[in-house]
């Protein structure tokens, strides 16, 4: 196929078949590094103290939390909204650009999608954990009892509850239709019997057959076309949580788009933050090559700026409405009590993205990496903006209070950190990082090799 | 007992230039084993396109009925009740649920079908031809029928060969 | 018949409505009459349960006192009504030594749980306070003395009577000195009791003493009528009141009364066009001060040049000629004019206990006529009577070793005694020393004998609160502890070892029946206690003459100066504490000030510009003189110079389980002329280092220019009635519904506030806690923001911070029809019910606190941790304030579910109230009346400022209240469909 | 058969057509005054058609510089579609602001009406007043006049010359052309739509009336470009490149359908009466076009183009593109209306279809006139030859 020469290689190094399959699956045979196990120990350290504040949580009550009568939510809400935004990443990368045909999405959909499922669990363990009593959870789902009570299907938080798991359902059997695969590359590679043995379960039975490979790719591109409305939809109904409420800050129809754009952005930001430190560590400099942080960068260009749109929108709507309570819910972020996480989310959502607009900072790796992390954090407290400050001077004066998390917020919220770090260090080990076979697909069109042969 | 005759390809380009030489000679091939999906073959081995499609598109059309369904009976039918005087029939309130059911449906219901449709499943067991197909290596597989005679085996060995494959194998 | 499933209460008691309009009402099952049926037939369990229920063996059980179930009904009256599972009320009275209140008491299965007003008595009108509504709890106190003991030692009654008696001969004998030392004493039973034994023991004397002194009044009441009495005031007759530094609405005196007549006079409802005039003159912002149409800032030393001024203006006002005093801080002339045009039809009072100042209040009141209309002299209010001079003399003389004995009779002076410490020493010179404490406190301590007296709801007891205004008290429950009553010990003392019960009875034949014209004394006994009171209409002898001679010559030695600039102290007590004879009680230490919504602590509050000066903030630490550290408060409104405390606070192991509440500062207050004064002149403040948290519950105090109390002057409202809600027709007309209004087929219920009568006191606030079983979280988690109140006062400043006006709103749940909060719930935990009423299913609840995040009047209060026990998990109770303790318990009203660990709450219209009416309707087979149904806010108000019933009945107060101009919803423009409205607030005052 | 300089001719039949519209156009105009239609009404049909068109054009070029700065292969064969879209902005500016001059702008605009202001307008004076108004007015034309000269001129350089210079200068002012749109978009949709009912607001609006256009724009793309190929040019567009313009089709529609449904959905959950004012004269009045706006922008395309064969030819997408582009301008007609003219005074009749179809043969005029101008395929775009080649597997 023709390739303009204007297009940069996706994949450098000018490598066939078996170098691609080599070098993506050598970090799974091996012993893992004295870098991997340093990782995974602090990630487990992280994990217990999310666990010492999940016993604290559930035993003594939400009241170990920095909550009060006005404000409900605090950083559990917060971070189930931030780490449902990092997973938005994954599937959007390999869904809607699938979709756009973005082939630069086939050396990083693997671990995006990956990342994508563990920070919906992550997501997920928040408004289990929020629950004032969570051992009586299961009342939000629709089950037939004695006394013929259903749910309501008005809530935006049960709309939650069928969104994110269907996300998360979605989510897995897209990544492991993906995967199989390339299970089966592992499979056929393994050299112990137990290996084969796990591989061979794992990878189904596939054989690369080219039926099996048509009806792939057709499940593929379905799967593809539903994940897409649903990466939509599903930020889009946590957005509802807000918006549906009559609280000032809460209450905008910008939400759903602009929450999802803001998704997409933490989660590239995310996606990036991982994957320039993975590429370095496993040595997949070739795969994940400068063009695919660039590409990476374009995106968070556009889904930061339309961040920032949302931004200026509401703050003038706010005045524009001549609502007093809307008018003085905006003031009140940009110069109230909190207005420090205003200017924080403002300067690393707004402004720091922008440096993207230069061709040699959106190369760079590093400013990329740093930028990233702004990002994050930015996106962190775009969350805790709207949730607390919204919250906290909202209609009634006399209710206004201010909010502090308490050790056991940051200990979930590090817990976290940990269960996440902990299964993402666990996938690098046991699963090809990279879409073998989707690489090879695209290594004629887009490596290197074929660029040589293009202009010889 | 079903006998085959496998050859292998080094390149995809090789394989689609070898597959319409075999297919010009009329020769069946039963299947072409790649590392990745290769287009091209599908048009070779005279394969229809996937009718998965049809599965997750009634499959959605089942979870939007049922999803929708079932809040309007809940909610009009079985139990109404004054939620923030909204009304009980709340259209808006529906889609989100509705919609999500839709999706879960019909990712599941192909998904499910593509295993059935494939045998691939958690306890199925791979005929593996060649270790390198998933890494490598492009395989045609040409079946040979119980009462072809040797002649016919070498016939096909032959056009195998001449079509520039590499490796030609008689299984058993 | 189809089988059918019940999914709610309704459907099983169809609403009494469709009964009487049906006729086959009668085939149908209510729950009642199955019941009824159950009872017939003989249910062995409900005979258990009765028995059970009768007895009190729950009380004792819990309390492991293992005393014997004797009888079968406690009560020792007829028992008129007694259902298991149904309440009964009794008619009793609250007296503390300080407030009177005439109560109806409900009981339920032998517990008293909650204390209502008696709207039979002419006094209190149906009102209580937030202290009289507290006490019950008391009740339930394991702090309260449970026997005799002796030095420390438990023993039995017979020893302690043997013993004392055995001293008490050999004093008799001796002719020596025995002094009963009592707060003021208003029952005539008691005072004869009390007369008993000093005529037994000859050379004793009784001697009242009043942690609150009146003494000045009666001091300048003896010099202008030539006695010394507490006159009756009627604040509802007054057009125009001037009060200086009397908190009549919050503790001066008897608020419930003054409460009831002043609101009496504010409303503009039913037709009625004018209001009373309020013009306060005081140093800190008082519960009073802060209702006034005009506040004036004055310095406590300062009142007598305002008075004198005032005094001076009216009487040239008047044609005569006064004596020149310095010029007033406050330009007093205009006032003096509008005293002056409404003679007769005017009050002045003060809450000074400075004899000179309370001659010149009598003295304008005189010139202003008021005498005999808004102030009558025949009438005395028999409220403290003690004069402070006479504990200054017990005290010398017990230090001179004249007293022999001492009986200590509901009072505490090693804590109120300004000087406690001479007091307590002073006992060492005494031979034989006793309390009849109820609760335990800090003069016990030092006694030899402690034989304690039954809490009031244990005992029986009478009341002359107003020269013939009688009422009666009556046991509502055995007496948990082995109390007895001290009228009877004191009488077994005199050797007339006769009950207390038959001591009043006998009493009552013997003074009180003759003038009833009743022919039976049984029946005369019966119907005053049903009722509870007694109003015999007999007066006192005759108006008394005013001297005018004696004002003047007393006004003529008086020192009236223009004082200096030095910073003065000045001591109140506030609504929840009081005097701190409650402090023990977790739902008074939680009720945020109505001024500085600060609980659990005291503090000293500082004007906005002194504490500029000296750089101070809320909570920083601060002393004054030697007084401290307590924590500062800066008081908007507050006078430049003046810094007030409250007392009743730092009492001894009382509060927080054995911990201290806040600062104790009556060691400060100082006599002149033998009379307490309640402010300290030329005192030093002291910035310390450090802050000290206190817990408020309200951080912000303006309100940013929102509609949320409506306001309006009285010239305004007169011109038009909608004046200051005017955007309500603007609003109304854009109200615009994407869906049809749901209708309510049977009740509509709903709540008018009226924000013109609202004070503040904070009585429905304990009220609320009572009956629906509000946790008490405690100071630390008051700090953080998390108080559970159903029903909370929010108080907004307005203007000047200097000089600042105040406005109130009681805000609860609004039940709206269209509730934010209902729409979000992802269980269908809180859904509206077919009456309108916004429900909140604790079952269901699984603590999301989305509801609580959507509601825009923040009145959802979520169960932080497990504040009540109800928890499944063990071991990880929150119970700071010791509420859930087996006794404390048994003040839970077993109608209201006790909420769980994270869960939300708030308030349902007392919907137990309201089954419980629509049943007792039912069984009558009749209509629901209106106003029978009354929540306990509604019902506990002193100022009648709540209205609760059903808005599909046009006839209903609460229609007409809802139809009034005055009338608005709270955010109406979010369009939530509140069913609370609030009439706008209208003041008095010209601007 | 490519012909690669194939340049566009416009026939005397079709401009016989074109000017025939217009003559009705201009006819429907002078009808709607003499039959004594409202003034409120003309107003609001010439603003309904001016923003339309100018918003089809505005979409034209957007699709041409997203896909620039996108790299996009495939787009280039059919680029010069979208420039010539991209035509008809500045004519669109000189009607509106003849429109908004001789009388237009006090007639449609509540809070022109400075005398009876009531308190929330008051509030929003400092910017909803004339002169800002018209300042806002230039700024968004001028920079979207100028802009769109200097991308239809380097794209014609570019395409004479090859030199990859001419490609850079394109794609900068493409950039900044997709930047600025993204604000002034929003930002005239609240001056020239929401400030018709100036009580109201919605964050989402802007945004909203973006996809609108978005779909719609496509929808127009695709019909030209099939009347292209029917009249025997664009020969080297094939079905993938169709397919492609379906499937924005279907998903610019689903988007749309995605923010009508949340901006609806959060309002009437909400039913904050300073919202629901909104809809509820919507639906009140307006009751048969709320719902055939979502049949027409939604439902229709939503399962017509659901398959892959569908979006592959014209048989089921050319009429579906119509409806999409009635459609949208139904769904502007109640944007517009409800606020501009009422429930009693407006209807569809004369006034709209006459104007709207003169409205239809301007548009096509200056978009013929300007496709004539340059040849059809941008043959030395260094994309140009992914494009010819582009094929895909779904």
């Amino acid at each position: 196929m023709y390739t303009s020469p204007l297009r940069e290689p996706l994949i450098r190094g000018n490598k066939n078949y078996k170098q691609v399959t080599d070098d993506v699956l050598s970090p799974m045979a091996g012993k893992p590094s004295k870098y991997w196990y340093a990782g995974i120990t602090l990630a487990g350290i992280a994990l217990l103290f999310g666990g010492w504040a999940t016993f604290r949580t559930v035993f003594y009550g939400i009241g170990e939390w920095g909550l009060n009568k006005t404000i409900g939510w605090g950083w559990g809400i917060t971070n189930f909204v931030w780490w449902v935004g990092i997973g938005h990443a994954g599937t959007f990368i390999s869904a809607i650009l699938l979709l756009f045909r973005q082939k630069w999405r086939t050396s990083i959909n693997r671990s995006a999608e990956a990342m994508t499922l563990i920070a919906v669990m992550c997501a997920g363990f928040f408004p289990l954990i929020h629950m004032g009593r969570l051992l009586l959870g299961f009342y939000i789902f629709p089950y037939p009892n004695t006394r013929s009570l259903w749910v309501n299907f008005n809530s935006p938080l049960l709309w939650d509850v069928f969104a994110i798991s269907t996300y998360f359902a979605v989510s897995l059997i897209f990544w492991y239709v993906g995967l199989i695969p390339d299970l089966g590359t592992v499979r056929d590679r393994a050299k112990t019997k137990i290996r084969k043995a796990i591989y061979g379960f794992l990878s189904f039975g596939w054989t690369g057959s080219a039926r099996h490979w048509s009806r792939h790719e057709t499940v593929s591109l379905i799967l593809a076309g539903l994940a897409a409305p649903l990466v939509l939809s599903v930020h889009t109904i946590v957005s509802f949580d807000f918006a549906t409420s009559v609280i000032p800050g809460w209450h905008t129809t910008i939400f759903p788009p602009y929450f999802v754009s803001g998704a997409i952005f933490s989660g590239f930001a995310m996606v990036l933050t991982l994957m320039i430190v993975t590429r370095k560590a496993l040595n997949l400099e070739d795969y994940i090559t400068l063009n695919h942080i660039e590409s990476m960068n374009k995106v968070i260009i556009l889904t930061g700026s339309i961040v920032g749109i949302a931004y200026l929108t509401e703050f003038f709507m706010a005045w524009y409405s001549g609502v007093e309570f809307e008018t003085y819910a905006f003031f009140n972020r940009a110069f109230g009590p909190y207005a420090w996480a205003y200017w924080i989310m403002m300067t690393c959502n707004v402004i720091t993205p922008q440096l993207f607009w230069f061709r040699k900072i959106r190369r760079s790796v590093l400013l990329t990496f740093i930028i990233s992390i702004f990002v994050n954090i930015g996106m962190w407290f775009e969350r805790f903006v709207i949730v607390v400050t919204s919250l906290h001077r909202d209609f009634l004066p006399s209710s206004w209070t201010m909010y502090k998390p308490t050790v056991v917020e940051v200990g979930l919220y590090v817990g976290t950190l940990g269960l996440f770090f902990t299964l993402f260090l666990l996938f690098i080990r046991v699963f090809p990082v990279i879409a073998v076979a989707e690489v090879k697909g695209v290594l004629k069109s887009s490596g290197e090799q074929k660029k040589i042969t293009d202009h010889e | 007992m079903n006998r085959y005759i496998t050859a292998y390809y080094l390149d995809e380009e090789d394989l689609l230039k070898g597959l319409g030489q075999l297919k010009a000679k009329g020769l069946e091939i039963m299947d072409v084993l790649t590392p990745f999906p290769v287009h091209g073959v599908d048009k070779a081995l005279n394969m229809r396109r996937s009718r998965l499609t049809r599965v997750a598109f009634i499959a959605g059309v089942v979870g939007a009925t049922l999803g929708f369904g079932f809040q309007a009976w809940v909610f009009t039918v079985d139990y109404p009740i004054n939620i923030g005087g909204k009304p009980f029939f709340a259209v808006p309130s529906f889609m989100p649920v509705a919609f999500e059911l839709t999706v879960l449906f019909a990712a599941f219901a192909m998904v499910i079908a593509f295993f059935v449709s494939n045998k691939l499943g958690p306890a199925a067991k791979a005929v593996i031809h060649d270790e390198r197909i998933t890494d490598d290596r492009f395989l045609v597989v040409v079946k040979v029928g119980d009462g072809e005679g040797e002649e016919n085996i070498k016939e096909i060995e032959l056009a195998l060969a001449e079509a520039g494959a590499e490796g030609i194998t008689l299984k058993v | 018949m189809k089988e059918q499933y019940y999914k709610s209460l309704d459907d099983l008691i169809y609403d009494a409505r469709q009964a009487s309009s049906e006729p086959d009402a009668g085939d149908r099952k209510s729950i009642l009459q199955m019941k009824q049926e159950a009872k017939s037939t003989g249910n062995s369990r409900r005979d258990f349960l009765k028995l059970f229920g009768f007895s009190v063996a729950s009380a004792a059980i819990a309390v492991s006192c293992k005393q014997p179930v004797e009888k079968a009904i406690p009560f020792l009256i007829r028992p008129e009504k007694i259902i298991p599972g149904e309440a009964s009320y009794f008619a009793s009275t609250y007296f503390d030594g300080i407030d009177y209140c005439s109560i109806l008491v409900k009981v339920r299965d032998g517990r008293p749980i909650k204390i209502e007003g008696n709207t039979m008595s002419s006094v209190t009108m149906g009102g209580t306070n937030a202290r009289t509504q507290a006490s019950v709890l008391g009740l339930y106190d394991n702090k309260r003395h449970k026997n005799p003991t002796y030095e420390g030692k438990k023993i039995s009654w017979d020893e302690a009577d043997d013993k004392i008696m055995l001293f008490l001969d050999e004093v008799k004998k001796r002719q020596g000195k025995v002094v009963i030392l009592s707060s003021t004493i208003i029952s005539p039973s008691t005072k004869a009791a009390i007369q008993e034994f000093l005529d037994a023991h000859p050379g004793s004397e009784h001697i009242q003493y009043d942690v609150l002194s009146a003494s000045g009044i009666l001091k300048a009441n003896e010099k202008t009528f030539g006695k010394g009495f507490i006159p009756a005031y009627d604040f509802s007759k007054a057009e125009l009141i001037v009060g200086f530094d009397a908190d009549f609405l919050g503790t001066w005196l008897s608020p419930v009364e003054y409460t009831k007549q002043y609101a009496k006079n504010r409303k503009l409802v039913d037709g009625e066009r004018s209001m009373s005039r309020h013009i306060h003159f005081e140093g800190g912002m008082s519960l009073t001060g802060s209702n006034a149409d005009e506040r004036y800032q004055i310095r406590p030393s300062q009142e007598k040049l305002v008075l004198a001024n005032l005094y001076q203006e009216l009487l040239s006002l008047n044609g005569q000629s006064g004596s020149s005093v310095p010029s007033s801080p406050v330009d007093v002339k205009k006032i003096a004019g509008e005293l002056s045009s409404k003679k007769g039809k005017s009050l002045v009072v003060s809450g000074s206990n400075d004899v000179e100042n309370q001659l010149l209040v009598n003295a304008i009141n005189h010139l202003l006529q008021n005498y005999g209309s808004t102030i009558q002299t025949d009438i005395h209010l028999k409220l403290r009577q003690g004069m402070d001079e006479d504990m200054d003399r017990l005290v010398g003389e017990m230090e001179s070793g004249q007293v022999e004995g001492l009986i200590l009779y509901d009072v505490n002076p090693a804590f109120d005694y300004p000087e406690a410490d001479r007091f307590v020493s002073a006992l060492k010179n005494i031979d034989l020393k006793i309390a009849m404490p109820i609760l335990g406190e800090e003069t016990s301590e030092h006694v030899h004998y402690v034989c304690p007296d039954h809490h009031y709801l244990e005992a029986w007891n009478d009341a002359e609160v107003k020269t013939g205004i009688y009422s009666l008290a009556q046991p509502t429950i055995r007496p948990i502890f082995k109390t007895r009553a001290a009228q009877e010990s004191l009488l077994k003392w005199a050797g007339n070892p006769v009950d207390y019960h038959t001591y009043i009875r006998k009493n009552w034949e013997e003074n009180l029946f003759a003038g009833s014209g009743e022919t039976s004394f049984d029946d005369f006994w019966n119907s005053k206690l049903h009722d509870g009171i007694y109003e015999s209409g007999q007066l006192e002898n005759g108006m008394l003459e005013f001297d005018a001679g004696a004002v003047d010559s007393a006004l003529a030695q008086a020192k009236i100066t223009s004082g200096d600039d030095s910073l003065e102290l000045s001591f109140y007590t506030n609504i929840s504490v009081g005097s701190g004879k409650q402090a023990n009680n977790p739902w008074l230490q939680e009720l945020p000030d109505p001024v500085t919504k600060v609980c659990w602590d005291n503090y000293a509050a500082v004007s906005p510009k002194l504490a500029e000066e000296l750089e101070l903030e809320d909570e920083q630490l601060v002393k004054i003189n030697d007084f401290g550290p307590i924590p500062v408060i800066v008081q908007p409104g507050q006078e430049y110079k003046t810094i007030s405390v409250a007392l009743g606070y730092g009492r001894l192991n009382m509060g927080i389980p054995d911990g201290t509440v806040g600062k104790n500062a009556f060691p400060l207050i100082q006599s002149s002329n033998g009379i307490k004064q309640y402010h300290l002149p030329q005192v030093t403040i002291e910035k310390l280092d450090g802050a000290y948290q206190l817990a408020r519950t309200q951080s912000h105090h303006s309100m940013e220019g929102r509609n949320l109390v409506r306001e309006t002057t009285l010239e305004d409202y007169l011109a038009n009635p909608a004046s200051g809600n005017e955007m309500r027709e603007t609003i109304k007309a854009h109200m615009k519904s994407l869906y049809a209004q749901r209708k309510f087929e049977g009740f509509h219920w709903g709540m008018a506030i009226d924000l013109n009568s609202c004070t503040g006191c904070n009585a429905c606030v304990v009220a609320c806690s009572a009956e629906n079983n509000v946790p008490v979280v405690g100071k630390e988690q008051v700090i953080k923001a998390r108080e559970m109140h159903w029903i909370r006062i929010d108080r907004y400043y307005k203007g000047d911070p200097d000089n600042p006006e105040l406005v109130r709103q009681p805000v609860m749940c609004q039940h709206c029809d269209n509730a934010p909060c209902e729409n979000v719930c992802p269980v269908a935990a809180t859904t509206h019910s077919n009456e309108g009423i916004n429900q909140m299913a604790y079952n269901r609840c699984i603590g999301t606190r989305y509801c609580n995040n959507n509601c825009p009047y923040k009145v959802r209060r979520f169960n932080f941790f497990d504040y009540t026990g109800a928890d499944s998990m063990p071991g990880n109770r929150k119970d700071p304030a010791e509420m859930t303790t087996d006794l404390r318990r048994l003040v839970l009203n077993p109608d209201v579910t006790v909420r769980a660990k994270g869960v939300i709450e708030k308030c349902s219209f007392c919907i137990q109230r309201i089954q419980e009416k629509k049943l007792v309707a039912k069984n009558e087979n009749r209509q629901l009346q209106d106003g029978e149904v009354v929540p306990a806010c509604a019902q506990s108000c002193p100022a009648d400022a709540i209205v609760f019933g059903d808005l599909n009945n046009e006839e209903s107060r609460i229609s007409k209240f809802f139809a009034d101009e005055r009338n608005y919803h709270l955010l109406e423009e979010l369009h939530t469909l509140p069913s609370v409205g609030y009439l706008t607030k209208v003041k008095n005052k010209t601007i | 058969m490519v012909m690669e300089n194939q340049k566009f001719i416009l026939t005397k039949k079709l401009s016989t057509l074109i000017y025939g519209m217009i003559g009705i156009g201009v006819l429907s105009l002078a009808v709607s005054f003499l039959i004594g239609t409202g003034a409120e009404r003309i107003a609001a049909n010439l603003l309904l058609n001016t923003y339309y068109f100018l918003a089809l054009g505005l979409i034209g070029l957007f699709l041409v510089t997203v896909h620039t700065i996108a790299e996009s292969g495939w787009h280039t064969s059919i680029q010069r579609i979208g420039e010539s879209m991209g035509s008809f902005i500045p004519v669109a500016g000189i009607l509106m602001l003849l429109l908004f001059v001789f009388g237009g702008l006090h007639l449609l605009y509540e809070w022109t009406h400075e005398d009876h202001l009531d308190e929330i307008l008051l509030k929003k004076v400092a910017y909803l007043n004339a002169p800002f108004f018209y300042i806002r007015f230039a700024v968004y034309f001028g920079v979207w006049v100028i802009l769109a000269h200097f991308i239809r001129k380097y794209s014609l350089l570019l395409d004479k010359s090859g030199d990859l210079k001419y490609y850079r200068k394109f794609r900068i002012f493409s950039a900044v052309f997709v930047v600025t749109l993204a604000v002034t978009s929003v930002t005239s949709s609240w001056d020239w739509l929401m400030s018709i009912d100036a009580h109201w607001f919605s964050t989402l609006y802007g945004w909203y009336v973006f996809s609108s256009m978005l779909a719609s724009g496509t929808a127009v793309l695709i019909i030209l470009l099939i009347a292209l190929k029917r009249m025997g040019y664009m020969g080297h567009v094939n079905n993938e490149h169709i397919h492609d313009l379906g499937k924005y089709l279907f998903g610019f529609s689903v988007f749309w359908a995605y923010l009508w449904f949340s901006q609806y959905m959060l309002i009437w959950y909400a039913n904050i009466p300073e919202e629901t004012v909104y809809f509820y004269e919507r639906h009140k009045n307006f009751s048969t076009i709320f719902y055939v706006n979502l049949i027409l922008n939604f439902v229709i395309p939503f399962f017509a183009l659901m398959t892959r064969n569908s979006k592959r030819g014209s048989l089921i997408l050319l009429p579906v593109s119509v409806i999409v582009f009635i459609g949208h301008w139904l769904d502007l007609y109640q944007l517009i209306m409800p606020g501009a003219v009422g429930g009693e005074a407006s209807g569809i009749g004369i006034p709209e279809v006459g104007i709207t179809i003169g409205f239809v043969g301007l548009f096509l005029f200056f978009v013929f006139r300007s496709l004539a101008k340059a040849p059809l395929i941008p043959k030395n775009h260094p994309f140009y030859k992914e494009s010819l080649e582009y094929h895909t597997q779904y």
